[in-house]
């Protein structure tokens, strides 16, 4: 570093927030950093994860990284380490508290370790999205617990809508990120790897989310993750995996959330296993002030900042020490998170998941919403498969598209 | 008179197609959440009154910043399409209107490719200038749409003051310089302030490359987009009504230089 | 100056003929059509066609009555310029509410007048003709701005000589109004259809990726790694705003 | 016939036609003459019924059409611009009408030749309006309105667009053409030296008024105001006090030519001179007074000059007191 | 003294000016005349240097100023449209010759409001030029051109914007003003009426050359060739064959006025009749020949008259043979 230390480090974080979390970051998170260590500040900016990427090849490529770390996806981190744009951080392993990691992510490490013989990235939040029900509508309707499994989905949407006229679900069908990683639990739920779109699995799946679009509400097209209205307004009833997020959010803007309720979601004709969006730490290439940075990624993971997670944020932190003796007034909104936990796997971080999502999407607008006939679907998701692969091989090499073929890349399990 | 009762009723209809979506972003703006996002068919007038969301959004959020920004970037825009554009339309009004025309056009299409597929190139070029989330990054990039519009009208203006008058200016021995600061310029000022304005007004709605070149620090749209898409939309929703009328007003005001003659380039019947 | 200005688009069209690796290949546009490009492109041509024609006959009929002497013609004409300072995103979230099928304030009215609720999503029809509706609402007062800019510059006794020849407002309208507004609106739909091809703010927020357009899809797969894909959207429409200026100057230039 | 009758118009507080009546016969050119603002257009505008009247009416052949819209009046106008239609070709300009009465392809095309070739533009017909000459679409604009066989013509100073030459020899066959015609022509003008030279009659517009309405010799000779006299004629009426010539609570009005050079009534220094032809107008001050007189020869500024007066007219409160 | 050598101007392939040369005395009133696109406009842009020369030059009192930028020649222009800066005053327009200058301020107000005085706008110097009528903005120009007291004036039809009655007044306070500051102009007119009443000499435009220059009367009296002939004068010169005068292998040019009525060689029929004041041209068809003569009296069309011509100018192949 060219500046001399004794002057004041101001460090860049970047994080993909929710403004309601943001704010717990800039209140409160945050000034405890500054107040332990007054030499350094730090500039919270809040970008999406996949705008994050394009602004830290930018960054990297121009030359001029500053002190910068991020929270980025653990998917979308893939797609920076491809690009070679982080820093390898072997080397300080030592001074980070990556010992008390939680078993699921001491997994994800350990995947990393594997397959980069390095350490670009480090666990730091997860997050899983739940399905959220208006209590009344199902009771009046005399269901008197969430549907448990995929049948009872059905059985259960479709006593809804003859009763009310109103189809009860909410999917996020509008395309991009949140529409794939539904894609993915479902298909994953179903026995599938979704990465290559056509084993019976996803066939499986995508074949059930057809016929469960008769009970869609027709909305969905343009559900994703902000979506929450229709749940508030009475127009739908059930809203199929969201984000836990929005919760606070509804509570800020004044509606009323006692007659909401939420819960892992059903289980699967295969497993019940529930995908973990996380997000991991890590700093770009050509950093400078590593020591600060790295700093601040100690205390990121340390048991205060991981106890807010979830106490505050209501979501599952990595530290396993945050979980001790945690009080028992703890939010319903975190026991299902935690619940949700027990069985998760993640999805492997490649740097090709854009290209997946849309192929993914692409396939969803012609099953689901185009409903091109059942018999067809095995022959849309070859097809979608064909696709990925021919960019892979264009894209990459014929190895990676060979590898691809064999479903060599698959979701982790913790 | 039944023509004029026509001309009423046609003046009324479209009276309230422009208003209606105003009113109605007061209405979600100033309404409880119970009459808003909680009902199924919210009611078309003022059931239940609250400043909650104001407050919310002052209180909670950092608009402030954003907005200083937008308005900074759109206010050197539109300096910067006037100080380029007055030298490059006074050059094209002295060609012949159809080459001068066909030249804009020219540079008005190839402006539009979209932002984004050049982003990350202008990106590492604007980080190595130090340009990067700044607003004079973020001004020169717009200015590669709004400066032909600019030209446009700027060369128009221009080629609407009779040529004897520079003649006549030359005579009384002015230079081009001097008949440019004395002459043209004070006459052209309408449409001067028209070609400001116009630019200014396309870089406060500029969303994609406000988007891909201003992440860190984002301009008023950018920032109220996120919002609505995982932050508390009412919030953002009554803030971009505060900050949405200010603007109002001024383009009323500013109306008399939003002249579809400036727009229209000089082109005649 | 003249470098930076045609720098974007030379480079999206040579990207496009690029693999990420720098070898040439077509695969790019092949893919595309994966992405069911025709589909995308017709969605984008109806987008485009239906919300210049909405402003323009939108703007013919505000500028007919703003040509006219009546009272109150002020105010009508502030009002009519307002939209223009509403951002664009602002535009959409106020249309968003209105057009949402579930709590939108346009079922609430058909619900006042006693009709069931539309579903504004039903086909993509609907949806783009929302996005040309909201789209239509901020833009329009450009629109009017020069159509009314050309018809004060048609002369009021070209009108006398119609009437007195035997032709009828309507009759007038068709025959000198709209043949000599030609040019006005030639520039008009230049304009605005150049930014219409690349209106994306709006529908974005409106309908999202769904039904899909061109600026939609392109930034979709603007996320995915390489530039060269999103650069093979961004030549296409390129290709598409050019043609249409073509032809408008082609209509519009002829007299 | 076409009768006037107190025809009154105003615009806003601005009263323009101020109770205007007068007969005008059939096969009549009428020439309206009035300086610029006078409300010559406005009256053309009301009789055409693009204007609509305060009060009065307008009766043709018996017939009250005030109340009626422009395209039921069946008039033909030439607008001083012309107003030709700029989207269409000259065929097509003289064609409208025609079309727009639903006359029958062939039919038109038959009519338009004819009109075309009675005006000398049939070689012009495929020619777009624009770019035709001034002459060329003054033509056009007369030929759309003949076409259509009207009851009456209003032309609104349809020549002072040409230059001159071409003026005066539009001058000639505008005449022509009405001759030809037997149609009742109302044209308007400003320029005194047309309305005397085409008119069967004129009517002198001034203050919302016809001031006077007469044969052009009558208006020349006769002036029924000074404000009249002063307005015809190539050079205004001179107006002296009438004792200078002895006679008491008169003003004597006297035209240039009207005086004998070198005779020994008046005495006058030459402040300034124009030659026209072979003549010279000399402008005296005569007295404190500006008087102009016409003579040939050689004169300079400064000169002195005597003359007298052959003929004169008297005049009492602006009104005259000679009768023909 | 300024000298104009062999001038050639083309636009494109036009050949506008083809090789102009004259000389024009310090003090003259010099009047070129031409009809309309005859490249007067083009003439007077050459002299003040806004458009380049082809070939010629222009000498100033002896000094060659063809190749000196418009700011350098020291001369003013007014223009047809007056080309006044809209955006200033009336004052700040007379004063910006004197700006561009660099004269003081105190000096600027003195000679603008002298200048003012002499033209009689001194009250208008606060008014924004924009709202001020024609006629006051045509003395606005003149006072932006004398202001600077240039080596001489060019004016490009000054009246032409202006209506009847004020061209009559501006005509006469234009000639004072020149003779007062004893200047030199050059006075471009399409108007032979005008070019003619206010001229020292006129010189006749024609095919890019100077067809004609002379006194006035000269050109009246004997037109070089026919087309001055018919070009200058009210009414056009009448040509008829030599050989009805017995005078072979030459045209007779004669004048309406140059005629006796009730003669006895030569008899026509009254085609139309144009009545000018008190006298009346008659439009004859004599064997086949158009004639126009001038004649008083009551006459109809179809009535017959006799005349016999007092004076004529012979011509042959188009140019003048009898001299002065
Ligand atoms: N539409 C109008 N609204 C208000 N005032 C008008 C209108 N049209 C004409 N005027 C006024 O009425 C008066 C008469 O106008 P008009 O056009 O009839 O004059 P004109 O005799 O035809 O003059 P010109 O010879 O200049 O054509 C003028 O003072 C003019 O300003
Ligand atoms: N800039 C130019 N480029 C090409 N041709 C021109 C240009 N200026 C004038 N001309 C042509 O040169 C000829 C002379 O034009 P000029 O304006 O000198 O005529 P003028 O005698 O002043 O006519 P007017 O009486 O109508 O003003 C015309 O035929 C005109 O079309
Ligand atoms: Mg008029
Ligand atoms: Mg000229």
């Amino acid at each position: 570093s060219s500046h001399s230390s004794s002057k004041k480090v101001v460090i860049n974080y970047y994080d993909d927030l929710a403004p309601s979390e943001a704010k717990v970051f800039d209140n409160y998170i945050i000034p405890q950093f500054e107040k332990e260590y007054p030499n350094i500040t730090v500039d919270l900016h809040v970008e999406s994860a996949g705008k994050m990427v394009g602004t830290i090849k930018a960054l990297v490529e121009g030359g001029d990284v500053g002190s910068t770390v991020i929270a980025e996806d653990n998917m979308i981190i893939g797609e920076l380490i491809y690009a070679n744009d982080l820093m390898n951080l072997q080397p300080y392993m030592s001074s980070l508290p990556t010992s008390d990691l939680i078993p699921s992510m001491t997994h994800l490490m350990n995947y990393e370790q594997s397959v980069y013989h390095s350490v670009y990235f480090i666990p730091f939040r997860g997050n899983i999205p739940l399905v959220w029900y208006n209590e009344s509508v199902m009771k009046e309707a005399g269901i008197t617990s969430p549907p448990s499994n995929w049948s009872q989905l059905m059985t259960d949407a479709k006593l809804i809508y003859q009763k009310t006229g109103v189809g009860p679900i909410m999917f996020q069908g509008h395309g991009g990120a949140s529409t794939s990683t539904e894609l993915y639990q479902w298909m994953v739920q179903a026995g599938g790897n979704p990465f290559v779109f056509n084993d019976s699995g996803d066939v499986k799946a995508f074949t059930y989310l057809d016929q469960l679009s008769t009970y869609f509400n027709p909305d969905y097209i343009h559900g994703y993750w902000g979506n929450y209205k229709g749940l508030a307004d009475g127009k739908y009833y059930i809203l199929d995996y969201q984000w836990p997020y929005i919760y606070s959010t509804m509570k800020s803007e004044g509606i009323n959330v006692s007659g909401i309720g939420f819960y892992p979601g059903p289980t699967g004709p295969v497993n019940n296993d529930h995908l973990v969006g996380g997000d991991v730490l890590a700093i770009p290439k050509g950093a400078t002030h590593i020591h600060s940075l790295l700093l601040f990624i100690k205390f990121l993971l340390s048991y205060n900042v991981q106890r807010d997670i979830i106490m505050i944020l209501g979501e599952p932190a990595v530290n396993s020490q945050a979980y001790n003796n945690l009080p028992s007034n703890i939010s319903s909104l975190f026991k299902a998170e935690e619940s949700a936990f027990q069985t998760a796997f993640f999805r492997e971080p490649v740097p090709w998941i854009s290209e997946w999502n849309n192929i993914a999407d692409s396939a969803f607008v012609k099953i689901v919403e185009d409903h091109a006939p059942a018999s067809q679907i095995p022959s849309i998701l070859s097809s979608a498969n064909q696709e990925m692969y021919t960019y892979l091989l264009t894209n990459y090499n014929s190895t990676v598209a060979q590898e691809y073929e064999q479903g060599y890349f698959a979701p982790l399990y913790g | 008179m039944r023509r004029n009762l026509l001309v009423y009723a046609g003046a009324i209809i479209f009276t309230l197609y422009f208003l209606v979506p105003l009113y109605i972003l007061i209405l979600i703006a100033f309404s409880p959440a119970k009459f808003t996002l909680e009902s199924l068919y919210p009611p078309l007038y003022f059931k239940g009154f609250t400043l909650n969301n104001l407050v919310y959004a002052f209180t909670q959020y950092d608009f402030v910043h954003p907005f200083l920004k937008s308005f900074f970037v759109a206010s050197l825009v539109g300096v910067i399409a006037i100080l380029l554009g007055i030298p490059a339309g006074y050059g094209l009004s002295k060609l012949p209107g159809k080459i001068a025309y066909a030249f804009i056009v020219v540079l008005l299409i190839t402006n539009m490719v979209p932002g984004l597929v050049v982003a990350i190139p202008i990106s590492v070029e604007f980080i190595k200038l130090h340009l990067f989330d700044s607003i004079p990054g973020l001004a020169l990039v717009q200015e590669l749409v709004t400066l032909p519009l600019a030209v446009f009208i700027l060369q128009g203006t221009f080629s609407a003051v009779p040529k004897e008058v520079e003649y006549q200016a030359k005579i009384d021995g002015a230079s081009t310089l001097s008949y440019l600061t004395n002459v043209l310029i004070p006459i052209a000022l309408p449409g001067i302030v028209a070609a400001f304005l116009i630019s200014w007004m396309f870089s406060w709605d500029e969303f994609t490359y406000a988007v891909l070149l201003s992440p860190i620090h984002p301009t008023l749209p950018v920032e109220i987009y996120f919002n609505i898409q995982r932050g508390n939309e009412l919030a953002a929703v009554a803030f971009s009504l505060v900050f949405t009328i200010p603007v109002i007003v001024l383009t009323v005001i500013l109306q008399k230089y939003l002249k579809g003659e400036y727009l229209a380039g000089g082109v005649k019947y | 100056m003249l470098a930076f200005a045609f720098y974007p688009s030379a480079r999206a069209v040579y990207l496009s003929f690029f693999t990420s690796q720098g070898k040439f290949t077509l695969d790019n546009y092949k893919e595309l059509f994966y992405f069911n490009l025709y589909g995308t492109i017709e969605n984008t041509v109806i987008l485009t066609v239906g919300a210049l024609m909405i402003q323009l006959l939108l703007a013919l009929g505000i500028s007919s009555i703003l040509v006219r002497e009546f009272k109150g013609k002020r105010l009508v004409s502030t009002i009519s310029i307002i939209p223009m300072g509403v951002a664009t995103v602002v535009a959409a979230i106020t249309f968003a509410f209105i057009f949402q099928t579930s709590g939108g304030y346009a079922n609430t009215f058909l619900h006042y007048l006693g009709l069931s609720g539309i579903n504004w999503y039903f086909n993509s029809y609907i949806s783009l003709f929302i996005v040309m509706i909201a789209d239509s609402w901020k833009n329009t007062p450009i629109m009017t701005l020069i159509i009314l800019a050309g018809m004060y510059s048609i002369p009021r006794d070209l009108y006398y000589a119609a009437a007195l020849d035997g032709a009828g407002p309507l009759r007038r309208f068709v025959h000198i109004t709209l043949p000599n507004l030609k040019k006005f609106i030639a520039i008009a739909l230049i304009i605005r259809g150049v930014s219409e091809f690349n209106i994306f703010a709006l529908p974005l927020i409106l309908i999202g990726y769904s039904p899909s357009i061109l600026t939609t899809l392109a930034y979709s797969l603007y996320s995915t790694t390489t530039e060269n894909l999103a650069s093979a959207a961004a030549v296409i429409i390129l290709i598409f705003v050019s043609v249409l200026i073509a032809l408008n100057i082609k209509l519009g230039g002829k007299r | 016939m076409i009768e006037l009758k107190e025809l009154v118009k105003s615009y806003g507080k601005k009263l323009v036609l101020n109770g205007i009546s007068e007969k005008i016969e059939t096969g009549e050119f009428f020439v309206i003459l009035g300086p610029s603002g006078a409300g010559k257009s406005t009256m053309l505008k009301v009789i055409a019924g693009i204007e609509e009247l305060d009060s009065g009416s307008i009766v043709v052949d018996g017939k009250d059409i005030s109340r009626l819209p422009p395209e039921k009046r069946n008039l033909a106008m030439v607008f001083q611009n012309y107003a030709l239609y700029p989207n269409m070709t000259v065929f097509d300009n003289i064609a409208f009408p025609l079309k727009m009465k639903g006359v029958s392809r062939d039919k038109i095309k038959e009519k338009v030749e004819r009109v075309a070739r009675l005006l000398g533009i049939q070689d012009l017909l495929k020619s777009n309006v624009t770019k035709i000459s001034g002459g060329q679409q003054q033509r056009v604009a007369i030929a759309r309105a003949i076409v259509r066989e009207p009851s009456f013509y209003l032309l609104d100073e349809p020549l002072s667009n040409l230059d001159a030459r071409t003026r005066f020899k539009a001058r000639g066959e505008l005449k022509r053409i009405q001759k030809e015609l037997g149609g009742t022509f109302i044209y308007v003008t400003h320029d005194q030296k047309e309305a005397m030279s085409l008119a069967d009659r004129v009517a002198v517009l001034h203050e919302g008024k016809f001031e006077q309405v007469g044969v052009p010799m009558e208006l020349y000779e006769y002036p029924r105001t000074k404000w009249v006299g002063e307005f015809i004629g190539d050079f205004p009426m001179n107006f002296i006090p009438g004792d200078w010539l002895g006679a008491q609570g008169v003003e004597i009005g006297f035209r240039p030519e009207w005086v004998k050079l070198d005779g020994n009534d008046f005495r006058g220094t030459v402040s300034s001179m124009e030659s026209v032809g072979e003549y010279t107008y000399l402008f005296l001050d005569v007295k404190d007074t500006k008087v102009i007189v016409k003579g040939s020869g050689q004169f300079d500024v400064g000169d002195e000059v005597s003359f007298s007066i052959n003929k004169c007219r008297r005049f009492k409160d602006g009104f005259i007191v000679d009768q023909k």
